[in-house]
């Protein structure tokens, strides 16, 4: 509030700001009491049940294995490292169901608008079922479902010797990089690197002569075929370990669990359906006066989208779907449910019991996902500042 | 002006350029209108729309081929144990026998009419509220939101007039479900508003401290705080209080809950025009007075769309609370499909998991989009 | 009650008073040392360019927005932080605004006896049957229960002057009551706000009707910039305007 | 004190599995069975007068111990293991053991596997949350280093299905629960139970820290369930021993001014309610989980000390 | 180029020919029997009421709508299902809507550059200067690097037209420029089209402005249910309409 002025008799109740001043005293005691209240019970409660408190939990031997880790694990390891491998897995789980979710969103939503009916409906059809059903519920249903009913290992499904699919996972070649493989990653930089000067050096060639360089082959060239030409000079270094079925299982390459793919599946479809229709009403709100004034000036197709429609629809569509992919950050928790080894899993599920330290657990889990959220958020809005339409 | 040969100033003139009569309307060329102009024009309108309609159909077709063999022609629905279930199709058989229980859960069977009376009492509130030929909304909501509660506390708990008293460990399925959702809508409304009115106060401490609150729980995922609701609670009680089980899952929800809806009350309240604050106060109206008679009575019309959407979204997000152990529909059908006694079941257990939630979160979904659609073309005019 | 006492201390002194009064939006300074006085009874018109601070001057008397220098004193009512005093003279001044402002999910009568059942504590019959002789006195009596949505703008801004009426205020300030209008209901309004201050009620008005302040206002005050630029009785204030800005104003507004 | 709290209720809440035949299993008409379960009506027999006023209160592993911490239940009998951990940081009490139990492996038969030392690379299915999962970790560095994958579940009828559809070779658990898991198997017959015994698991009712009474109470209703047994006491008799002379008998049952069950702040004839409602030892096991149940287990370390077994109680005296 | 020999071969005959033009939205008969023919420099104004198929009409001319029957020739080249064809008729006509249609993520500047750097392969520089050149010929060349969310009504209509200029068209069509805009605006519109009409641009346009259309047009058409009713030049027209139905509009219109 800005200043008052003076003067007259203020009976000190009536003032305005002692008023606020009072109401915020009390709300700052209300809410310091209550966690002062809720400090102290947990204190007495804790030292009544002899729970011991602080984090030197964290550097005990977790003593029990993870199913899938990014990093190098054993049950030697601390729950230190626990959290860090849970937490891994709820990252990469939820970027690729981001990286999928993204794809078959806008897919769906661009379907949305088709202008074949049948396909405007299948999407219709789809939205509608998959977001008006649980997460957890899609998540069993995959698992349970679905995956239960793929082959023993002995009868996989395969393809080439190569990929094998049954109850245990998908199995995949593992690429192992031989010497000179470092050639070709140089070569993918160089082409990106070269891509990027193609593509400055097009906007000057465009803004002196008015002459459009065609960039998308150019890059293709430089970004794909560059490293491969330097693969095959340098004599292909890459080998391929491919899995076999030794004992009771597939070893060596790549496996993904189905615990993996079922929540992947689930959190792709579920999340799809409503990053769907955020594209679609991101794509309505282009007010169909754009796209005709923009043909009117004798824009192509492909430039009156890339130009006029997904400029403006792409500022209507990030901040709702940033939420999605919140959403879908937070809904990855879920995994738990499948025993899925991510963070909330094995760190505030499995260690959580191990050593009964809930107050810190459930602290450093919530601290994980918050600080998720508030750095998303806190992005987010700088976009919005930076991309709003000016308006006066 | 440039000239202009003089003999374009008189145009050649139509042959009707004396007598004006209305042409009569022609009909459209054939291939344009009727079915088969529509399926031209929405199927069939270019080369790869008509392959896109193709391969759309085949996939249609297998679908319903599927569903329609397995689901219907060669499914078991007589019989009421696993024994009946020998044909290839789906044992409908499953869902039937233990229809009771998915509803129900483990409510003692001679009191379930206490739950029906529930359900009947439930519908009985949103059709008056849904229906708009209905008088006295007001009334309707005022009994949903404060009377129903108590009365559905009562029949479902007993323990009081004489009913019989059926402890929170035997609730369970549907009815489970919808408690935990209604409860959840029904306590974090109020303090949805609180906190919305916070967070749109002049006081710095009193928003930061409504910020912290909303974002805080917007921030982390349901099942920490469910975790937290069943694993912490008991900590931060004073010892000895007596925590039930689902009333800690409740506990969770509803302050989950409230920052979302915090969020629906602030945008109810954002859409009350400017004026009617100002006018509001030029009559001497206090900052309570005019909350409660002038803006949240209209900002709860507006909320309406917005407190359905959360109520859907909720209403699914129950569901967590399997992970936790309370027996909702899911989890009730999740720990049937296990009974060795039923042969592979789980498709047609979580098909009727799949549609009992389907149903009502899309028929919740379309009454909130007619809503939106009213307020959007009704506000204006108003 | 302290207003009563307020009240006859100046029944003799003037019922508005502002003096050196400035203003700032943020570092905007949108109202320059206004000094006006308004006699019981007396009608003042206010014109001038948009954006010359008018509505916010009317504004600060009721306390819609808070002044920074200067006081401004309401029938002896001096406005501070003091919340008691804003009340007070709230009560005593009944506002009308451009976009009437009534309160949607109420009816006409609801609408009117709100203030009076709240805040003066009237008895709801009571304020009932004065909420309907104020709707007599504009007019519309006959649509007392429907809703605001059902009526027109110009019995919708009629019903906003009877919603004023209903608290019995000293004081009626009009915020432009007519430029949200269509030409045929500003005259049932204009009408009403003749009829109004014929009865002798005490009115500060905003408007740009050349024809009302002629007819009833006693002095037309001419505000430009956040400034009191020309401040004269309505004859002598169309007729013979003193400022240049004046007449580059009015020849404008006439021209219309 | 929890006493008061549990006769001013009337009922005592016990922390149950979610099912786990033999030991806590609701049947279809959701009455609770089992040994454990056994254990929480003897003691509703013994302070309350009636082994029906029980409230079952189903808990998975991962939520026992808070439901237990936080007075959400008053016994834990949930085939618990007593380990130093739990007495020590968990702020729990286990008042005996009424179950001597080790970890053990299911496989398929058709795997053709005869030991757990042929499990290298095996696929191993395993509830969240339960000693098991440490020991198997251990037994697997142990002999030397052999590989394997933990799949984990929430539930054990979650686990029995990941068993059973083939998402893991093995499943392994306390050999008990193996045996009334193996009857939940569609075809018990597929699944054979290895041999070895990798961990000791002794499993025991457990109480809340801080309330010795309530402790001490569970703990004999244990032992007099044990101490019947020896002196031949049965549900069917209890009323005929009564009679007995055999002061043990007298002091267990509480006959002829021997109150016992005043020592702990129960009636005088705790005992025999229990022993009259639910039986001794020797029944409910052979009921719930030996002879006369599916389960068909060999009493072996369970078995009195009299008669080879290590299950021995105090004297009540 | 191809629009390069067109323009050369049609020089001396019509700019614009609309032959037995028919088209239809579903089964309903939107246009009939449609001919006109506009030549180089020529100013045409179509009126009408309401739904008669005036903006349906100068759509088909840029092909925003397709028609079914007839054949419509811009410059020499007939509009047909031909993507080529499509495209060089839309450089060479200009298109202003009533509701502007500017595209509001580019500034000014760049909405009048956008399509002589895309479509045209102006270098930028040069587009640049050429815009100017344009937005001062509308009189706003200060407005350059806002935003259109930031101009009012009018000046957002003088950039529309501004960036329909810069891609040289040789035909401008209008639709209803006015119609969105406050009456002041109005005004200002009408000077850029009227100065634009005198330079000698062959414009289409609908508009109920009459005073535009004795200004300038050459001839005026107008229609009534998809027909067309009378067409005549402007004073011949309003002085001396020929049918009933013309009168009936013209009278509604004139005693606005
Ligand atoms: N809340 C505000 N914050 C900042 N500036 C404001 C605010 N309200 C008004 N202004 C500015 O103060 C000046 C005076 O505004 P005011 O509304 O009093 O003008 P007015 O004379 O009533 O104009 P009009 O005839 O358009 O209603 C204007 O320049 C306006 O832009
Ligand atoms: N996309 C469409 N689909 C179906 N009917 C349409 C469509 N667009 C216009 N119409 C109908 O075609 C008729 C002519 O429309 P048009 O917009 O050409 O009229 P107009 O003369 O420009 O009218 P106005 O003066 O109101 O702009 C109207 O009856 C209108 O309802
Ligand atoms: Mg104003
Ligand atoms: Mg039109």
């Amino acid at each position: 509030m800005s200043n008052g002025k003076k003067g007259g008799v203020t009976s000190l109740i009536y003032d305005p700001r002692l008023r606020s001043i009072f109401f915020q005293l009390v709300a700052i005691a209300c809410v310091a009491g209550f966690f002062w209240h809720i400090l102290d019970n947990a204190n007495t409660n804790m030292a009544a049940r002899g729970i011991t408190t602080g984090f030197g939990f964290l550097d005990n031997q977790a003593g029990f294995g993870i199913i899938q880790s990014l990093i190098d694990y054993t049950e030697t390891d601390t729950y230190a490292r626990t959290f860090t491998v849970g937490l891994l897995n709820t990252l990469l789980v939820s970027m690729l169901g981001i990286f999928f979710a993204t794809i078959v969103g806008f897919l769906m939503g661009i379907a949305r608008l088709s202008s074949n009916w049948l396909i405007r409906k299948l999407a219709l059809c789809y939205i509608e079922v998959f977001r008006n059903i649980p997460l957890l519920l899609q998540i069993f249903f995959w698992y349970f479902a679905v995956l239960r009913a793929l082959p023993s290992p002995r009868m996989s499904m395969e393809m080439g010797d190569a990929f094998f699919l049954n109850i245990r996972g998908l199995y995949m070649p593992e690429p192992i990089p031989g010497a000179g493989f470092d050639y070709v990653w140089i070569a993918l930089i160089a082409g990106v690197v070269g891509s990027y000067a193609l593509y400055r050096y097009a906007k000057k060639i465009q803004a002196e002569t008015g002459r459009i360089i065609p960039m998308f082959l150019p890059t293709l060239g430089m970004i794909i075929g560059l490293p491969l030409i330097v693969f095959f000079i340098a004599g292909s270094p890459l080998s391929w370990e491919y899995p076999v079925l030794k004992g009771f299982n597939f070893t060596d390459g790549i496996t993904i669990i189905p615990e993996f793919l079922a929540l992947l599946f689930a959190l792709t479809i579920y999340t799809s359906a409503f990053i769907a229709e955020v594209v679609r009403s991101g794509i309505e709100a282009v007010s169909h006066g754009q796209t005709e004034a923009a043909s009117a000036l004798g824009l192509t197709n492909g430039q009156r989208l890339r130009l006029i429609v997904i400029p403006q629809s792409m500022r209507i569509i990030i901040p709702p779907l940033t939420n999605q992919y919140l959403n879908l950050t937070k809904n990855s928790s879920l995994a738990t449910a499948i025993g899925y080894p991510d963070l909330v899993s094995v760190f505030a599920g499995t260690t959580l019991n191990q050593t009964g330290q809930a107050v810190e657990i459930i602290f450093m889990t919530m601290g994980v996902y918050l600080t998720i959220s508030l750095v998303t958020s806190a992005a987010m809005n700088y976009y919005n500042s930076r991309k709003a339409l000016i308006e006066r | 002006m440039p000239n202009i040969p003089s003999d374009t100033l008189t145009p050649p003139q139509p042959e009707n350029a004396t007598g004006y009569k209305p042409l009569p309307d022609r009909a459209a060329p054939g291939n344009t209108v009727g079915i088969i102009g529509w399926v031209r024009a929405n199927l069939f309108n270019s080369v790869g729309n008509t392959i896109l309609t193709l391969i759309a159909l085949y996939f249609i077709y297998q679908a319903a081929a599927w569903f329609l063999d397995w689901g219907i022609i060669n499914a078991d629905l007589a019989g009421d144990s696993a024994e009946a279930c020998t044909s290839s199709g789906a044992c409908w058989v499953f869902i039937k026998a233990r229809f009771p229980q998915f509803i129900y859960g483990f409510y003692p069977s001679d009191e379930v009419w206490r739950i029906n009376i529930m359900f009947g009492l439930f519908a009985f509130c949103i059709i008056g509220l849904v229906v708009d030929s209905i008088p006295g909304k007001k009334w309707f909501a005022i009994f949903t939101l404060v009377i129903f509660p108590v009365l559905a506390y009562y029949l479902m708990l007993g323990g009081a007039f004489g009913l019989e008293k059926v402890g929170t460990h035997r609730w369970g399925g549907f009815s489970l479900t919808l408690i935990l959702a209604m409860v959840g809508i029904v306590a974090s409304l109020p303090i949805g508003i609180v906190l919305a009115l916070g967070r749109r106060s002049e006081m710095p401490i009193v928003r930061s401290i409504c910020i912290t609150y909303i974002e805080f729980w917007r921030g982390v995922p349901l099942i920490t705080v469910l975790f937290m609701a069943s694993v912490m609670l008991p900590l931060f009680m004073t010892a000895g209080t007596d925590t039930d089980k689902l009333v800690r899952a409740l506990i969770g929800i509803t302050m989950f809950q409230s920052a979302y809806m915090a969020e629906v009350v602030r945008g109810g309240l954002q859409a009350i025009p400017k004026g009617q604050y100002e006018a509001a106060e030029a009559l001497g109206l206090g900052y309570w007075k005019k909350t409660g008679l002038i803006i949240l009575p209209q900002a709860l019309k507006l909320m309406i769309p917005g407190i359905v959407n959360t109520f859907i979204a909720l209403f699914k997000d129950t569901s967590l609370v399997l992970i936790i152990g309370l027996f909702d529909l899911l989890a009730i059908v999740q720990s049937a499909i296990t009974d060795p006694n039923w042969p592979q079941v789980s498709v047609e257990g979580y098909l009727f998991v799949a549609f009992m939630f389907w149903i009502c979160c899309f028929s919740m979904s379309q009454y909130s989009q007619r809503l939106e659609r009213k307020f959007s073309t009704g506000h204006k005019t108003a | 009650m302290a207003e009563d006492t307020a009240k006859t201390e100046t029944n003799e002194k003037n019922m508005i008073e502002l003096r050196n009064v400035n203003k700032w939006y943020g570092s905007f300074h949108v109202l320059k040392d206004i000094n006006i006085s308004v006699r019981r009874g007396e009608r003042i018109v206010i014109c001038g360019p948009s954006g010359s601070g008018k509505s916010t001057c009317i504004r600060c008397i009721n306390r819609l927005e808070e002044h920074q220098e200067g006081d401004i004193i309401v029938n002896g009512v001096p406005l501070t932080n003091d919340l008691k005093n804003i009340d007070t003279v709230r009560r005593e001044v009944g506002m009308v605004f451009q976009h009437f402002n009534l309160f949607p999910h109420l009816t006409v009568l609801q609408n009117c006896t709100l203030a009076p059942i709240w805040v003066r504590k009237t008895p709801k019959k009571q304020a009932e049957e004065e909420a309907m002789k104020y709707l007599e006195r504009v007019k519309i009596p006959q649509q007392a229960l429907k809703y605001p949505g059902q009526l027109s703008g110009g019995q919708q801004q009629r019903v906003a002057i009877a919603r004023s009426l209903c608290m019995n205020p000293a004081v009626m300030l009009f915020d432009e009551p007519t430029s949200a209008l269509d030409p045929e209901m500003i005259k049932e309004v204009l009408d009403v706000m003749v009829e109004l201050a014929e009865s002798g009620m005490t009115m500060i008005c905003v408007t740009h009707e050349m024809g009302f302040a002629k007819t009833v206002a006693d002095r037309v005050i001419f505000m430009d910039e956040g400034q009191i630029v020309e401040e004269n009785e309505p004859h002598a204030f169309f007729e013979n305007p003193q400022h240049e800005r004046t007449k580059l104003f009015l020849s404008q507004i006439l021209a219309h | 004190a929890k006493l008061d709290d549990v006769k001013k209720e009337g009922v005592v809440k016990c922390g149950v599995s979610t099912g786990l035949p033999g030991f806590s299993n609701p049947d279809d008409k959701g009455k609770w069975t089992g040994l454990d379960v056994d254990l929480c009506k003897a003691v509703a027999a013994a302070v309350l007068g009636d082994a029906e006023k029980v409230k079952y209160i189903p808990l998975n592993a991962k939520e026992r111990f808070t439901a237990l911490q936080s007075g959400e239940v008053d016994i834990l009998s949930r085939n618990t293991t007593w380990t130093i951990t739990r007495d020590g940081s968990l702020g729990i009490n286990f008042a005996g053991v009424n179950y001597y139990d080790g970890q053990g492996f299911m496989v398929n038969k058709g795997l053709g596997v005869k030991s757990a030392k042929e499990l290298d690379g095996a696929a191993i299915c395993i509830q969240a949350g339960t000693t098991t999962e440490l020991n198997l970790a251990d037994y697997f560095r142990k002999e030397g280093g052999m590989k394997y994958q933990a799949i984990v579940f929430d539930t054990s009828d979650q686990t029995v299905k990941g068993f059973e559809t083939g998402r893991c070779d093995v499943l392994t658990s306390d050999q008990s629960q193996l045996y009334s898991l193996r009857v939940k198997l569609k075809d018990p017959e597929q699944a054979i139970v290895l041999p070895e015994i990798i961990s000791k698991e002794p499993l025991g009712p457990a109480v809340q820290q801080g309330d010795d009474q309530w402790f001490n109470i569970v703990k004999w209703v244990h032992f007099a369930t044990l101490n019947a047994e020896e002196l031949g006491v049965t549900s069917k008799n209890v009323e005929d021993m009564k009679k007995s002379d055999n002061p043990d008998i007298q002091r267990l049952l509480g006959v002829k001014d021997q109150d016992m069950g005043q020592t702990i702040g129960l009636s005088a004839d705790w005992a025999a309610n229990a022993i009259k409602q639910v039986g001794n030892y020797g029944e409910m096991f052979e009921r719930n989980v030996g002879k006369d149940s599916p389960l068909d287990i060999e009493r072996g370390l369970n078995a009195l000390w009299t008669e080879g077994g290590i299950q021995y109680a105090p004297p009540v005296r």
